[in-house]
This record gives structure tokens, C-alpha cells and sequence, in this order.
């Protein structure tokens, strides 16, 4: 890695130490409070799609990089910073965009029309000049401002004018909101009026940022599992002596550090899509998989918050969800290895 | 050969559906699992409602499968009251049964079995609780770690260890059981929070600080703790395989209810094949589920336990509950979610750990069936 | 619940060892294979001995198991001669019966059924072999394609178009099935070389080119012959399952064997673990594999077939034959590789793709669940 | 790729379409013929190892694309290049490896030793100056040099001296001899006392040629399972339509090209040995899988050889198994993760 990413690795793995680790549950699973975002946004991991004063100049690389170590011991935050970035990138009011980038206030955007059918997720239209009606399934619901489509397809920007419905279940990433917004507001923007197609390439785009969460959350929890086995002993052996433990670990662990190439392979370059699918794809299974493995060999232990293993094994599922429409994602992948439309019956 | 269940069985089924319709709210199961709060009302009920009829087993396996199918943490709430009971019913003498466990099948106390220790869990032999004679009562010394019931159980079933192992190798010897009762001075309980699943039941340590029990509370033999608790296992890991079972049958639930209100449809009109795919595999899995957890119990039921089969079951019905719960959240996308599904995932891993891990119980596979020559 | 053969079935299985002990020797096994042959021999002494009894289909289920374990290109040529028997048995008239039935059940003649066609295996209804009455009999053209028996059977069961589709949804209308005497004019066989495995039971191109069939030779109804064949598949697809148990086991058996003979121990003098949980996970798949295709078996043999269960049977048991051969593959090393498994890998693709291939099964699982509302 | 790499790539792909691809049934099912051996000496491929005149001298990343393309269309091809690139960068008898290389004369080694348990390989010492015994399981037996251990641990080159006894089955790669050899030879050289640690590190060079194997038996047959599913229907649907079949194939093509990518990787700089092993583990498991696959897409004619699929089938079962030992090689693999001895209980 060049140097200019190995110290901001560098940096995202001292601010883990100094602000995340110690206080990881309850930035994770309460709420991570106005001064920590600030703290987030001063390290700059909230703007790194839009800076104040330099304008927009997302480098893929150091935003993925960023995610990816966040997310090794939090995802909660890794994924509040994604959200955050996702919003400066596609948001055009300089004053919004300052305040947000800064942590003074904060911004979401909402992919669900991308993954759920029409009409099961709320209904939401322009009527006499108000944004009028419900959104089911808004990620970073207790944001001030939220990105969202109308039925009728534009992607408007809410300033105000809506508050938080009811509350999902939070599977993962207990920290950032998730529930239904009910809205009624004059304080919008109408940003684009294709907004599907936008919203579309958004979701795209973030395969890789996605990906580097899902790579970031396989080496934090399988740093725990191997350490854990090292220390632990069953039947007189330590855990990493036992075959199944440690060959399931092994295997998953290779494929982890084979991804990890693949991913800084493709950061480094232009990002072709296919690739960034293929990655995103193999790497929400594997962050799954191997967060299953390393609960697995922490036992009992291992189903209790406090040996911060259970949380990834949550979080990978629910990444998984939010970003990833198994049927959908699959489609559009089997369509461009077959080079022609597939896999639709 | 016949597969089919008895109607005394298949009454215990429909008995279990309606008191889950009445009990088993989303909003009350939803409450115990957010506030990880044992839901002592309903499992009240249940006691009344005598919902588990401990004079035929097979109505217990169908119950817990039942229950736990529509919530897997209220539904083994209810079901787990007698944890341990049978280790009275085959080993302990007539004044235990009556004093212990006869009132548990009665539905008016609970029990709890206090075996796995914080060094580990799979070793059972390894266990390091101290039970020393003094007088007419042993003095016991140690922990428990992970017990169920653990706050709510009136008595627990403990190994200790009343003489020193004879070697490293033939650690399993000088265990013995013991009943305690959870008032005894010098016995302390520590909730545990923040599970990942089944919230609603109670799990706790146990801590024994000097803990007086009357010499007339073991039960069986001194030293063959050991073995009494391996053969409960044998009882145990069947009634495990049926809360598998419950909850992958659940996802299967949940995702043909998905299929039918919300999923895409291909141009031929039909559910786009890999749906139908996964609702296939879940299904055969349930299947194949079912009949491995029937057949084990089926030995035990006529008394000739088959612990290859059982611990097939047991680990085989985990992995079902693991990968069924995880494959429709995979397809339900954010239905799945948001919606109950949610909690089945969470509640489904334990299977996988408790009763013995999923590697353990294949190694008891291979280990009986090379000594015993086939499975 | 009973679990449990009957003394009769037991017996099948007992008589069905011993067979394969004296006949199913490795080098008639190896040259069965690799000259591509058919083992004629081995097949009409199993007949004279009716090592088949037709008479109890649970005894004709657990020879197939029993021989297919041992091995299966030997065991399916063994147990394949009255292949499309049933159809006369429930569709039949008495005369087709008593002529083409009966000598086939009594070890006197073999029997093939020809649906399959060169354009797709999978798509029945869309086959294009037409059958034109001209005056009392019919006349066939076009062809069949991987039939077995193809060169061996006397008389083949042959589904026909003998209307036009009344429109492209209703395919499966218009088709009807006839008994094709091999020894027809007009009646062309081409051997098909080179097939993965299953090499010792023989594979054929069927070529019709004006074949006339008297009228008499229709079996059934005009117009019912898909369903005819969905009813047959039905059964079939249990006997392929039992095959699947077969290879399975036998692979199961190998690696138990090669465990006891040339596997690495640890310091603690057992097998090392992971060779441990490949067995224990294979002999669960064994067991699984064995309870739903008996269960699928019940049903049927008690005439109330259940088709969500026989597909689950079916595919299961192909992956359990796929799974168990290439693990023990793995794990056996060069062993494996040098020793009959290599031969029982080879075997086992063919049960995900006859019979309604895996994808098939499990379209069929669904669709049928979600029409009747259940498993 | 550089552009020196390419041209290998297309020189193989020429020889292929050329000498191979229009006889390959013959050449993988019954024998190569010394002409035909003839001809892959003259393009080189044979002694990517060493050259007649250049002396030793591997490059890993060019003998690996001659590998990895070679098995696109005839594994069995690629296996019989593998085994005398291997001979001839162990073996340093002049006359020897010239003529090897230029494929009048034939050399293999043996690698069962480090494969199965001692003693379950037949017996091979020294007796009076005469190497006596049998060994079995050599692979490429009807070479006319062989390169095997003694059970007293050296590494021995036979010039001559010994026959083929048993014939093994052949699940793959039937061109190429698989037998146990009967030796009764004064015709050979010790190479090396300590033959087991030096076959030891032969074979883990091995990793990544396997692995360039594997990826071309992985594109060989996958691109035959593409090209079939866009033509052939069922249903009324081109395959490629269905999703179950579509989205397997899918997915392991993008392990395919993450695969790849590694490979690449791997060989465009010097070779680390645990990555090396991730990829062999990981090449060797997907070349499995997709030849299933892609078998099944064919459905029945997958499963006759005239459709050219189910040697793929066979081939990387046999591949595994003759150079990977899942015990074994998982072991090592952990205790190089877990950075101390793991996996052995």
C-alpha cells in the first residue's frame, strides 16, 4: 500500500483505540451522541465525498480504506459513515452539505425502493407543494436531513418537515436509526426527477464501500477468534488445535485475505462494476460465514454481548440485507457474465 | 414403518398452535426479547393450562416443536421448566421424585440443571465445584455458568466433584449429582445479559459460596454424576433437535408467507425460480429434520436410546434452525428484517452451542459408531 | 412412529449381501466398467435367483439400496430390468399385463421406457415423437435419447404424440404411451459410449423410422400418457433415491474402512477430527437420506403417494450420493482414487440429472406446496 | 498483463486451437504419442524449467500460464507439462534434461510419499549398490526417467531398471500413466539424501502451477457451461433464463475471476508460500465445483464424454487428490494463520 493510505489507516486504527474500543457497546448499540460524530467528522471520515471548501472528490481507496477499519471494531460506525458520505455525494446545497460534512448536523439516504417491491414501503408524493405521506424502512432515520424517491420517481431532499415513525426491529447497527418516517413538508428539494436511476447508481457505486465494511467486520471478528483460540483450552488442548475449529477458520481466513487483494486491486484503478458485484457479492457471504465460525468458537461466550463477537455476527446479516437484494443483485450479475439478459425466469 | 403420529399426538400439536394463537402476541414476544425479560405470565399459563403432559413424551417433543415454530424464545420459556427432570425420574430414589420432581410435572415448581462451568462447556468431565462431606450435609464450593432457569428454577440439579479425579484420563470420575435449592444461604445468582437470542428465557451463573446440602439430596450414586448427566444429554439433546426443528419450520413459515405477499414474480407468471428453490431446500430440510429428531426419540421413548442418532439430530436440527433462519432473511430482504423473522435468526444460533456444540456431537458420532461397528 | 424393517425386509437385505458378496466381485466390477459393458451374466443369475421380489416393493426398495451400496453400476443393472413395470401394473389392461408384465416380474424379459427425447430430459411434455393411426395400428417416428436397457430391453414403453398440443400451455395433452416390441421393423438402437459412470448398465439411442404398432399396444387411455408417466416418475423417483442411499452408504462405508486402515492419528491416539466429522457428517446424511426415502416409500406403498415427498427424497438423496462420494474422495487420498470409490464417484452425478433433475425436484417440491398449502 | 505474458497466452491458445482442441479425446482418454510430446517440447512448454542451453531458470508467472491454458482444453496436457517441467527442475544430469526437454525422452516424480502414510506405498531401498521394490501410485509411470524417495529417505533418479506393475484406476487424466512401478535397477543417482525434505519443498512450489491448472480447468468448462445455456432451451427458455442455474454458475465465475486476479498477483512478484497455499486450496475446491455445475447445466450429455464436460469432472477430482492432501495441507495452512502449530488434534 502507498504510503499516503497506510497512514490513514494508521489514523483510523488510533482513533478505534483512543475513542471506539473502550466504548464500543455503547457507541454500537445505544447511541453514538452528537460529540462523538463531531469527533468522527474532524478525522474527516464523514467527508470524504465532499470536503468543506475543496468541494466533491470522492477517492474510492481512501473512503473504502476508512470504512473497512471503522468497521473492524464498530461496524455501527463504519456503517454511520457510509451513510453520511452517501448523502454529501449526491446532496448540492453548500450549507447542508458544510454542516453535515462537519457533524453538526446529519444525513441519510434511503435505498429501500431499490429493494422491496412497489407499494410495500409507504407511500410518498408530491401534493400542493408538500411532500406528503409515510417511508417505510429509512436507515438513519434520526437524521436531520434525508434523501429519499417519491412514488412518482424524483429524488427529493428532505430539509424538515417529517419525523421517525414507527421503529423496525435492529437485527444490527442498533446505533443508527431505522424506522418509518412520516412526513408532511414544504421544505424539500426535488434533486433529480429520475430518481430511481440515480438512487440505482448510488447503490452501485457503493458495492465497493460496501464490501470494505463487510472485509473490515471479517477481520475484526476473526482477529477475536484467533486470538480467543490461542488462550482458550477444552479438553486439555488449546481451541486452535482442534481440527474443526481451526481449519474452518483457516479456510474462511483465505478467502478473506484473497478478497482483500482482489479489493485493493480494484480500488486501485478505475472501478469496473462487474468486479466491484463480484467483490461485494463474495464479500457480504464471507463476513457471514465467518462471523458464524468465530461465534462458534467462542461458545457461550460468544452469544454474549460483551465478548463483542455477537454484534458482528448481527451486523454481517444485517449489511447484508440492507445493501445486497439477494434476487436483484443476482440478476444484474447474471446478466453481465452472460453478457446478455439471464437468470429472470 | 409407519411415520405417521398417534391422535393423542396430533391433539397435543393442535392444543400447542391454539395456545400460541391465544399467548404467543407479537408484542409479548417482541417485549420479552427487547426488555430480556422472562415472561413468567404466560409460562404461568402454561402451567395451568397443563400445555406439557409429562406422562407422554411424545406430546412434549411436539409441543416444544410447536411452540417454538411460532416464537422460539417464548416458546421454550414455557417448555423448559422441567429441565433436568428426568435425571429424578431415573436415578433418584422415591422421596426425590416425590419432593422434586413430582411438583415440576405438576406444573407448580421449576427446576434447573447446573452443569457447565465458565472454563468450558464441552468438557463436562473438567467441571471444577467441590461438594465435601461434613457431617450430614456436603459443603459445596464453585460456579455454574450459562444455567437456564437460572433465576427462576426453586431447585437446581448440580454435578460437583466429591472425590478427586484418579487420573488426568478418567477425569469423569468422582462426579456426583446433587439437588440444591435455590434459597440456600450461600447461594448467589448473576443474571446474564445481552444474549443474541432466546431473551425471553432466563440464563444465569450460579454461584455456590458454602453452599449446606443435606447429604439426602444426591442423587444416585456418589461418583456417577458423570454419567447421569451424559445419559439426561442423551434425553435432553432430543427435546434441543425439536426447538431446531420449530425454528426452521418457523423460517419456512415466514418465507412461503413472504412468497405469497410480497415476492417478485418471473414473466411465466410463477415465483421467480430462486425463490421457489430456497422454499424447496428449506423445506426438505424441515423434512429431513423432522424424521431424524422422531426417529431418535422414537428409541429413547421405547427406552433403547440410540445416542448416535440423537446426537445426528441434535446437531443436524441446529444447522437446519442456523441455515433456514439465515437463507429467508437472505430472501425476505427487508421484511425479513424488520419483521419477526429478525428474532429467529438471533435465537437460532444457540442450538449450535448448547447441549453440546455441533462439533461435539459429531465426534460422539464417529466415536460410538467406530466402536460400535455402524451407526 | 416405528422405524423399524420387518423380519421380511430384513431378510431382502440379508439375501441381497450375500448376493453381492459372491457375484459383485471388484474385477467384475472394474470390467464391467471399463469395457462399458453390460453384466448379462450377473443379471440372469439374479434372476433365476429372484434376488427381486416383486411381490413386496419394501424388499424390492432395500435390494436396490442393499446392492447399489456394493456397487452401483452392477447393482442398477441388476435392478433395473422392469424398469416402466408400473405403468402396466396401474394402467394396463389385463392382457398387457399378463404379457408384457408378468415375464418381466417373473426374471423372463427386461422392459425400458422411452420418454426422454435428444431435445431435453427435464420437459416432457414438449417431446416430439408422434405416433399416426393408420388403420389398427399406429405408426412411430422420431427417436428417444439415454435410455436404459436401450439394447437390452425386449419391449420399451414409449411416450408418443398422438394429437396436437391444443396450444403451447397445454403441451402435456395429446401424448399417449404404447409398448414397442424392440424387434420392430423400423426400430433402430444406438449405443451410447463413453458416459461418466454407471458404465456397466447400458444407455441407448432409440430411432423410430415408421414403426407400426398394432392398437392394442396403447397402454391406457389415448391423450392420458403424460400423466401416465408423472404418476410413474413418482415411484421411480424413490427407487432413484434408494439408489442415491446406496452409493451414499457405500461411500460411507469406505472411508470408515480406509479410517481403520491407513488414517493419521493425533497425539491422543484417535482418528484426527477432521477425518472424525467427515464421517459423523456423512453418516447423518446417510440417515437423513435413509428416513425420507423410506418415508416417501410409505406413502406410496400404501398407495397414498405423496409427491412433495418423493421429489424431496429424490433430489436429497442425489446430493447425499454426490456429497458422501466426493468427501470420502477427499479425505481417502490416493486410496480413494486407486480403490472402487473412484468408480462410485464417477456413478453418483447421474442421480442429480435422471429421473427429473435436482433443479426439477425442487420446483416441484415448491409448487406443489404451495398449491395443497403445507408440506 | 505484460505484453510478453500475452503472447505466451496466445501461443498456447494457438497450439490448442491447432493440435488439440480438434483431437483432444484421443489425447486425454488413450495417449499423448511421442509426436504429439514432440510438439509441445518444440513450443517450449516443456521446459519452462529449464532450457537446453540456458540452464534453469523458472518463470513461475509464464510456466503458469502455459499450465492454466493448456488445461482450458486438455488438462491431461497440462498435467503431462506439469510433471516435466517438475522432473526437470529437480533432476542435473545434462544429457538427461536436454533430451527431456526436448521431449524424446520423458521424466517424472513421484509424490505419494508426502501423500500417504509410510509404508502404505510399496517398499523401495538399496540393496547392494541395486535399488529394489515396488512403489506405487507413480504418476506419468510410462515416463523413461523417474524421480522418486527411498523408504530410507533419499531422493533417487531411476535412468532405467524398472517396469510398470498394477495399473491404478484412472478418474482423470487417463493419457498419462498411473501405475506402480517394479524396480530392480543399478542404472541410478542419488539426488539428494534428505529426498522427503526435498520433494517437501518441490511440492510446495507446486502451489501455484496447481493452482494455474485448476483456473483453467475452471475456464474451460465454464465457458462451455456459458456457451451451452445460451443456446439450449427448455421450457421454452434458453437456460441462461433460469436463476438457479444461472446465479450457481454466476457465482462461481466471480470466485473465477477473483481467483484469477490472485493468480496474477501472486506471480507478478515474488511468491509467498501461504498465499500460494490459499490459492491452491481455493482453486482446487472451485474447480471442483464449477465442473459440477457446469456438468449439470448439460444435463444427460454432461455426462457423456463426446460433449467434452465430465472430464472436468473427473480431472479435478483427480487433481485434488494427487497434489493436495486435505489433512495435511489444512495443517500446515493453520499453523502458518494461527502463526504456531494448530489444526493437529
Amino acid at each position: 500500500m502507498e504510503e499516503e493510505y497506510e497512514i490513514l489507516e494508521n489514523t483510523v486504527k488510533d482513533f478505534n483505540t483512543k475513542y471506539v474500543d473502550n466504548n464500543s457497546m455503547k457507541l454500537e448499540n445505544d447511541e453514538m451522541g452528537k460529540e462523538f460524530v463531531k469527533m468522527l467528522a474532524d478525522q474527516g471520515f464523514l467527508s470524504m465525498t465532499y470536503q468543506p471548501g475543496a468541494g466533491k472528490n470522492t477517492d474510492i481507496k481512501a473512503f473504502s480504506i476508512v470504512l473497512e477499519n471503522l468497521a473492524k471494531s464498530a461496524p455501527a460506525i463504519s456503517l454511520k459513515t457510509l451513510l453520511t458520505n452517501s448523502f454529501l455525494s449526491i446532496v448540492n446545497e453548500q450549507s447542508i452539505l458544510d454542516e453535515v460534512a462537519k457533524g453538526e448536523k446529519s444525513g441519510t439516504v434511503t435505498f429501500s425502493d431499490l429493494l422491496v417491491g412497489k407499494g410495500q414501503n409507504g407511500k410518498l408524493l408530491i401534493e400542493n407543494n408538500r411532500v406528503k405521506g409515510e417511508k417505510q424502512f429509512v436507515l438513519g432515520s434520526d437524521s436531520d436531513f434525508i434523501v429519499t424517491t417519491l412514488d412518482t420517481g424524483e429524488l427529493v431532499l428532505l430539509r424538515s418537515g417529517f419525523k421517525v415513525g414507527k421503529k423496525h426491529k435492529r437485527l444490527g447497527f442498533r446505533s443508527v436509526g431505522f424506522a418509518s418516517i412520516v412526513v408532511d413538508s414544504d421544505d424539500f428539494k426535488v434533486i433529480d426527477k429520475d430518481g430511481t436511476r440515480m438512487l440505482q447508481k448510488l447503490y452501485e457505486d457503493l458495492s465497493v464501500p460496501v464490501a470494505a465494511m463487510s472485509l473490515g467486520m471479517s477481520e475484526g471478528v476473526s482477529q477475536k477468534a484467533l486470538d480467543y483460540a490461542k488462550v482458550r483450552t477444552a479438553f486439555g488442548h488449546y481451541l486452535k488445535d482442534f481440527q474443526p475449529l481451526a481449519f474452518e477458520l483457516t479456510s474462511q481466513i483465505a478467502e478473506m485475505e484473497i478478497l482483500k487483494k482482489y479489493f485493493h486491486d480494484i480500488v486501485s484503478s478505475t472501478v469496473n462494476q462487474k468486479e466491484a458485484m463480484f467483490l461485494k457479492v463474495k464479500a457480504l457471504a464471507l463476513a457471514k460465514d465467518i462471523s458464524k465460525t468465530s461465534l462458534q468458537i467462542h461458545g457461550g461466550y460468544g452469544y454474549l454481548e460483551d465478548f463483542g463477537v455477537e454484534k458482528f455476527y448481527r451486523d454481517s446479516m444485517a449489511l447484508s440485507v440492507l445493501f445486497h437484494h439477494e434476487e436483484k443483485d443476482m440478476e444484474k450479475l447474471s446478466g453481465m457474465v452472460f453478457e446478455s439478459r439471464a437468470g429472470f425466469v | 414403518m409407519d411415520f405417521e403420529l398417534s391422535d393423542d399426538v396430533k391433539g397435543a400439536i393442535a392444543r400447542a398452535k391454539d395456545f400460541a394463537d391465544k399467548y404467543f402476541t407479537e408484542e409479548i414476544a417482541e417485549r420479552a426479547d427487547s426488555e430480556e425479560q422472562f415472561p413468567s405470565d404466560i409460562v404461568a399459563i402454561s402451567k395451568k393450562e397443563k400445555i406439557l403432559d409429562f406422562s407422554n413424551p411424545w406430546q412434549v417433543l411436539v409441543t416444544i416443536e410447536e411452540l417454538v415454530r411460532r416464537d422460539p424464545g417464548l416458546g421454550i420459556s414455557v417448555t423448559i421448566s422441567a429441565f433436568g427432570a428426568e435425571i429424578f425420574m431415573f436415578f433418584g430414589n422415591d422421596a426425590q421424585k416425590e419432593k422434586y420432581m413430582n411438583p415440576v410435572f405438576a406444573g407448580k415448581k421449576s427446576l434447573g440443571l447446573g452443569v457447565t462451568e465458565a472454563s468450558g462447556g464441552s468438557d463436562v468431565a473438567s467441571i471444577t465445584t467441590e461438594a465435601k462431606l461434613d457431617g450430614d450435609s456436603y459443603i459445596l464450593n464453585g460456579g455454574k455458568m450459562f444455567i437456564s432457569n437460572g433465576q427462576i428454577a426453586d431447585n437446581f440439579l448440580v454435578l460437583a466433584r466429591t472425590s478427586p479425579a484418579p487420573s488426568p484420563e478418567k477425569k469423569h470420575r468422582g462426579l456426583s449429582v446433587f439437588v440444591v435449592d435455590a434459597k440456600s444461604p450461600g447461594f448467589g445468582i448473576n443474571k446474564l445479559h445481552g444474549k443474541l437470542g432466546v431473551r425471553a428465557t432466563n440464563t444465569a451463573e450460579l454461584i455456590f459460596d458454602n453452599v449446606r446440602v443435606p447429604k439426602e439430596n444426591m442423587v444416585g450414586e456418589e461418583g456417577k454424576g458423570f454419567y447421569y448427566i451424559m445419559t439426561f444429554f442423551n434425553i435432553s439433546r432430543i427435546y434441543v433437535a425439536a426447538q431446531g426443528l420449530g425454528i426452521a419450520h418457523g423460517a419456512l413459515d415466514r418465507l412461503i408467507e413472504y412468497s405469497k405477499k410480497y415476492a417478485d414474480h418471473s414473466e411465466t407468471g410463477e415465483l421467480k425460480e430462486d425463490m421457489q428453490l430456497a422454499i424447496a431446500e428449506i423445506a426438505t430440510r424441515v423434512e429431513a429434520t423432522r424424521n431424524i429428531t422422531y426417529k431418535a426419540a422414537s428409541y429413547l421413548f421405547k427406552f433403547t436410546p440410540n445416542p448416535i442418532v440423537t446426537s445426528m439430530a441434535k446437531f443436524y436440527a441446529a444447522e437446519s434452525a442456523v441455515f433456514s433462519t439465515q437463507k429467508a432473511m437472505e430472501l425476505m430482504s427487508l421484511h425479513g428484517l424488520t419483521s419477526d423473522l429478525e428474532r429467529f435468526f438471533r435465537d437460532a444460533k444457540i442450538l449450535d452451542i448448547w447441549e453440546g456444540t455441533t462439533e461435539v456431537e459429531k465426534l460422539i458420532i464417529t466415536r460410538m459408531m467406530l466402536k460400535e461397528g455402524g451407526a
